[in-house]
């Protein structure tokens, strides 16, 4: 079986057996995920740990994260068409491609996640507009439209769907209007990123989340959309890094990796300061208000290490880092360093879903700890499946990098 | 009803210390509401029981430990110093509001998408969600009140005051053309409670006797310092049981943040 | 090589039409077949004339459909309201009436009636809040359902097992009560009357 | 989501809400439907496809957006 007519142009690819093996390994993994989200579908959410306590589980954090991480798409998408920022061109595409697999995988796992599935689209039909989760549901639904219009021209471009001359001009014109889609891409990726901040910032009956803020959105909406702009392109550059990897071949300039990791580092740095300034603030002025002292939030499984892992390693640590010269020239300390700023606003999210939710608030209340199932972890392996799959095969058959014939020249 | 009537504000005056612990409310609550029982009762992170009564103690070894009981439906909350209902204002589909003529939190099953929102909103844990489909084995649906639906699986629920009988109530008073009166609308852990440490009606109405209990020098709500404005008050002459009521920092003062009377 | 270009050339105008003409004749098919696979017939027990009825009865429907006296309403009358009228030996002629008499009044059996107006259980609705309370006209939700001589046929969803009275008859909200008696028929006159009401006020 | 659905009220909370939600997906689908319009244009003008996409001696070298831009010779 030869697919290289599929390949874009001048690039070589693996063997299809190798492909294929790793799609298998996919396949298996996205198997896994089938199985879990029918047990939960036809058994109910019994199938997982979750419990009246924590109403949250593993399936948020997964679902916060990505999106977080996902925010390379709109923020790479903002420099690049709307700053003009014309050398992240080589990468826009891997980053929509990110973006896309990362609220798409998100809006199947929320599709799982609440009790209902079938009662989902009450959401947007009776939506209560007072509700972060509402403007949450309306801007990732609506965001992932955008992403689809931004994806689609890069499918067209395929070698042999390009041949096709209406979808040919097609994907030009999307392509010369981008930035139409780009800037509408940004406004709603900007408030829903802040949206899922505050859905935990306005939870004022629950001290380890509630924050103060400004009109109706608390400091936690400006933190996360802080925190996902910073993390963002590092996620999208170190996945392209580890595709390079992967594949032996280079497929963006070393140039464009410096350029993200130093908007990524001073981004992580703003958002750090403002973020240590909220914790302070958090720690010694409100939580003594409420007749709690921190000590109270951090007990065990959930110890003060959390706040060491999310801040220090995954905060004060990349922004280092990512801000020194000498290691955005090294690669391997480049993507170490970007994959701690990963881990970072990933910690974030757990933090403020599990934890929040294991604090008793009542002070008779027990201190629950929680662990999933293996059909939550299937389905939050799915989403990595589908992210796998997704991306490899974008790889395989589209003009993702275009730098990659430049920098790899065929012998042949 | 006539509209020019004073806002209600329906609510409890519990009294811990005439609380024996004895379940009644809580069985009599089920059993009003078609409150399923689940294959596993045991697991009680995920049973349902809108009137749960936490047993709470001293904290001091024998013979000086000392326990009470605190019965807590769901609290009703109003919120203050410009918060919404904690539950109300975050539920995405609207399943859930509060009547501002009666102070009463709704919930509506069937438009509950069931995301669980307002179960992580709610600091008191008195949301439910249904994790299992209720078994009804055959005849067990028999004597399911028709007054209030069974839920489904995957929404959540919770305690309503017994709505349904204050729309009893109602329909008694618009035939009779005589006004409800305190004892037409009692809620069913209120009758069921044999020591009488329940106590239902108007917090709004001078003549309701939980207008006068709530002012009480020793009556106190569940975490006062949330903001939350909760319709259930508590009553206890034990200091310590009054402090079991909220947050303290080591040292701080009860008087502090006592809310004493009114609100 | 690039050899494509005039594509347009192989869409003739037939093509247009033929695909106007599928898309008319599926959505047809679907405006007709639908309600007919979606609903289904159940007889009623025997035949009733509401009008023959209410020449005969002095206090209108309230004869008949009457609040309790706390308040609540008995809806659809109980064969012991029927029996105060009539014995086990007919008083008319019609066939109808010897079916009741023999089948129902002497073995004191229950009349299966199916009603048209029947809520799903998660919904309250208090006839005395609009009757006595707001002075409601019975016709005013239940059309001329009074002075009709047959009862209609009864069909109900075959999904969800209610009446089609309920929201089957029109999907669009230009008919109210009695065509349709759907929530934003019930919140149309409420909010029309200024009526607006926590969801608990239908809702149970 | 609509002014006849139940919740719906005119006030300020919907008006926001639901202005800004109409309005990005206005410009979206006007997006598509403007890129959809210059297809068509493209299309009967008898425009023709460059072999492999874009003719230039190096497909790579500036592909996709700038080469859109090199087009309206904004590069000029």
């Amino acid at each position: 079986m030869d697919d290289s007519k599929f390949w874009p142009k001048g690039t070589t690819r693996c063997k299809p057996v190798h492909f294929g093996l790793w799609m298998l390994f996919c396949l298996a993994l996205a198997g896994w995920a089938l199985v879990s989200a029918f047990l939960c579908l036809y058994k109910g959410l019994n199938q997982t740990n979750m419990n009246d306590y924590f109403a949250f589980g593993v399936w948020i954090v997964v679902d916060l994260a990505i999106i977080a991480l996902g925010a390379g798409a709109f923020f790479t998408g903002f420099m690049n068409y709307v700053l003009r920022r014309e050398e992240l061109k080589n990468i826009i595409n891997a980053a929509v491609i990110i973006g896309f697999i990362c609220y798409s995988g998100a809006i199947m796992m929320l599709g799982i996640d609440i009790g209902q599935p079938i009662r989902g689209w009450f959401g947007f039909w009776h939506a209560n507009v007072h509700s972060m989760l509402t403007e949450v549901m309306f801007c990732i639904t609506t965001y992932l439209i955008v992403l689809i219009v931004e994806f689609v021209p890069l499918i067209l471009e395929n070698r042999q769907i390009n041949k096709v001359p209406d979808l040919h001009f097609f994907a030009h014109n999307l392509h010369t209007i981008m930035i139409v889609f780009a800037a509408t891409g940004t406004f709603l990726s900007f408030f829903h990123q802040g949206s899922l901040g505050g859905m935990y910032g306005v939870l004022y009956a629950r001290p380890f989340a509630a924050r103060g803020g400004v009109l109706i959105w608390p400091w936690t909406f400006f933190l996360f959309i802080l925190s996902a702009i910073a993390a963002g392109p590092s996620f999208t550059t170190s996945i392209v890094m580890i595709t390079e990897i992967v594949t032996g071949k280079k497929l963006t300039t070393h140039k464009v990796k410096m350029l993200m990791a130093k908007v990524s580092g001073s981004l992580l740095l703003f958002y750090l300061v403002l973020k240590i300034a909220d914790t302070l603030y958090w720690a010694f002025v409100q939580t003594p208000a409420m007749g709690l002292s921190p000590s109270v939030y951090y007990q065990a499984p959930y110890g003060t290490w959390l706040l060491i892992a999310e801040l220090g390693i995954g905060g004060v640590l990349p922004c280092i880092l990512l801000l020194s010269p000498q290691v955005r020239e090294s690669y391997w300390i480049l993507l170490l360093a970007m994959l701690l700023n990963c881990f970072g606003v990933t910690m974030n999210r757990f933090v403020m879903t599990i934890q929040s939710l294991a604090v008793p608030v009542l002070p008779f209340e027990k201190f629950y700890a929680y662990l999933p199932t293996w059909q939550e972890w299937g389905i939050s392996a799915g989403v990595i499946a589908y992210g796998f799959i997704i991306f490899s095969l974008a790889y395989r058959y589209l003009p993702v990098f275009p730098q990659e014939t430049k920098l790899n020249p065929t012998t042949d | 009803m006539s509209s020019s009537a004073s806002e209600m504000r329906f609510g409890m005056v519990i009294d811990v210390d005439k609380c024996t612990g004895c379940g009644a409310c809580s069985v009599a609550c089920m059993s009003e509401n078609n409150v399923g029982v689940l294959p596993d009762e045991t697991d009680k992170i995920r049973s349902i029981t809108w009137l749960r009564v936490y047993q709470i103690d001293n904290g001091q070894p024998y013979p000086n430990t000392q326990i009470a009981f605190f019965p807590r439906p769901c609290q009703h909350c109003a919120g203050s110093q410009g918060h919404h209902t904690p539950c109300v204002s975050v539920c995405p589909a609207t399943a859930t509001d509060r009547d501002p003529k009666t102070g009463i939190v709704s919930q509506i099953p069937t438009r509950c998408i069931g995301c669980r929102y307002c179960v992580a909103a709610c600091p008191y844990h008195a949301r439910y969600f249904n994790w299992y489909d209720v078994p009804w084995p055959e005849g067990m649906d028999k004597p399911l009140s028709p007054f209030v639906a069974p839920r489904m699986r995957g929404v959540v629920e919770k305690c309503t005051f017994c709505f349904h009988r204050y729309q009893r109530a109602q329909n008694k008073a618009f035939t009779s053309g005589e006004a409800m009166g305190e004892m037409d609308y009692q809620t069913a852990c209120t009758e069921a409670c044999p020591s009488g440490a329940i106590t239902f009606g108007d917090l709004n109405n001078p003549e309701h006797k939980v207008h006068e209990l709530k002012k009480s020098p020793y009556a106190f709500r569940l975490l006062e310092r949330l903001h939350t404005d909760t319709a259930v008050y508590y009553v206890s002459a034990r200091e310590w049981v009054r402090r079991q009521a909220d947050n303290y920092l080591s040292g701080e003062k009860l008087a502090k943040v006592q809310a004493g009377g009114g609100h | 090589m690039a050899t494509h270009g005039k594509k347009q050339d192989n869409r003739s105008p037939a093509d247009w039409w033929l695909f106007v003409l599928g898309f008319v004749l599926f959505a047809a098919v679907g405006f007709w077949a639908t309600p007919a696979i979606l609903y289904a017939e159940k007889p009623q027990p025997f035949q009733f004339s509401h009008k023959l009825h209410m020449e005969q009865v002095g206090e209108g429907c309230q004869s008949c459909h009457a609040f309790r006296e706390d308040g609540s309403y008995t809806g659809i009358p109980s064969l012991e309201k029927c029996k105060e009228c009539h014995g086990e030996e007919p008083m008319g002629e019609t066939p109808e009436e010897k079916v009741f008499s023999k089948d129902y009044v002497a073995k004191n059996k229950p009349i299966p009636w199916q009603v048209y107006s029947k809520q799903p259980p998660c919904v309250f609705f208090s006839h005395a809040a609009h009757v006595a309370n707001a002075g409601l006209e019975c016709a005013s939700c239940h059309g001329d359902h009074g002075d009709t001589e047959k009862l209609r046929t009864y069909e109900y969803n075959r999904l969800t097992g209610y009446s089609r009275d309920i929201w089957g008859w029109s999907l669009i909200p230009l008919d109210g009560p009695p065509k349709r008696m759907k929530m934003d028929d019930c919140a149309k006159c409420h909010r029309d009357n200024g009526v607006r009401d926590a969801c608990f006020v239908c809702h149970k | 989501m609509l002014p006849f659905v139940f919740e719906w009220q005119w006030d300020i909370g919907h008006g926001v809400f639901m202005g800004l939600f109409y309005l990005a997906l206005t410009i979206v689908s006007l997006g598509v439907v403007a890129a959809l319009a210059m297809t068509f244009y493209d299309l009967y003008s008898g425009k023709e496809v460059h072999e492999e996409g874009h003719g230039h001696e190096d497909p790579w070298a500036d592909y996709s957006y700038a080469h859109d831009k090199a087009d309206r010779g904004e590069y000029a």
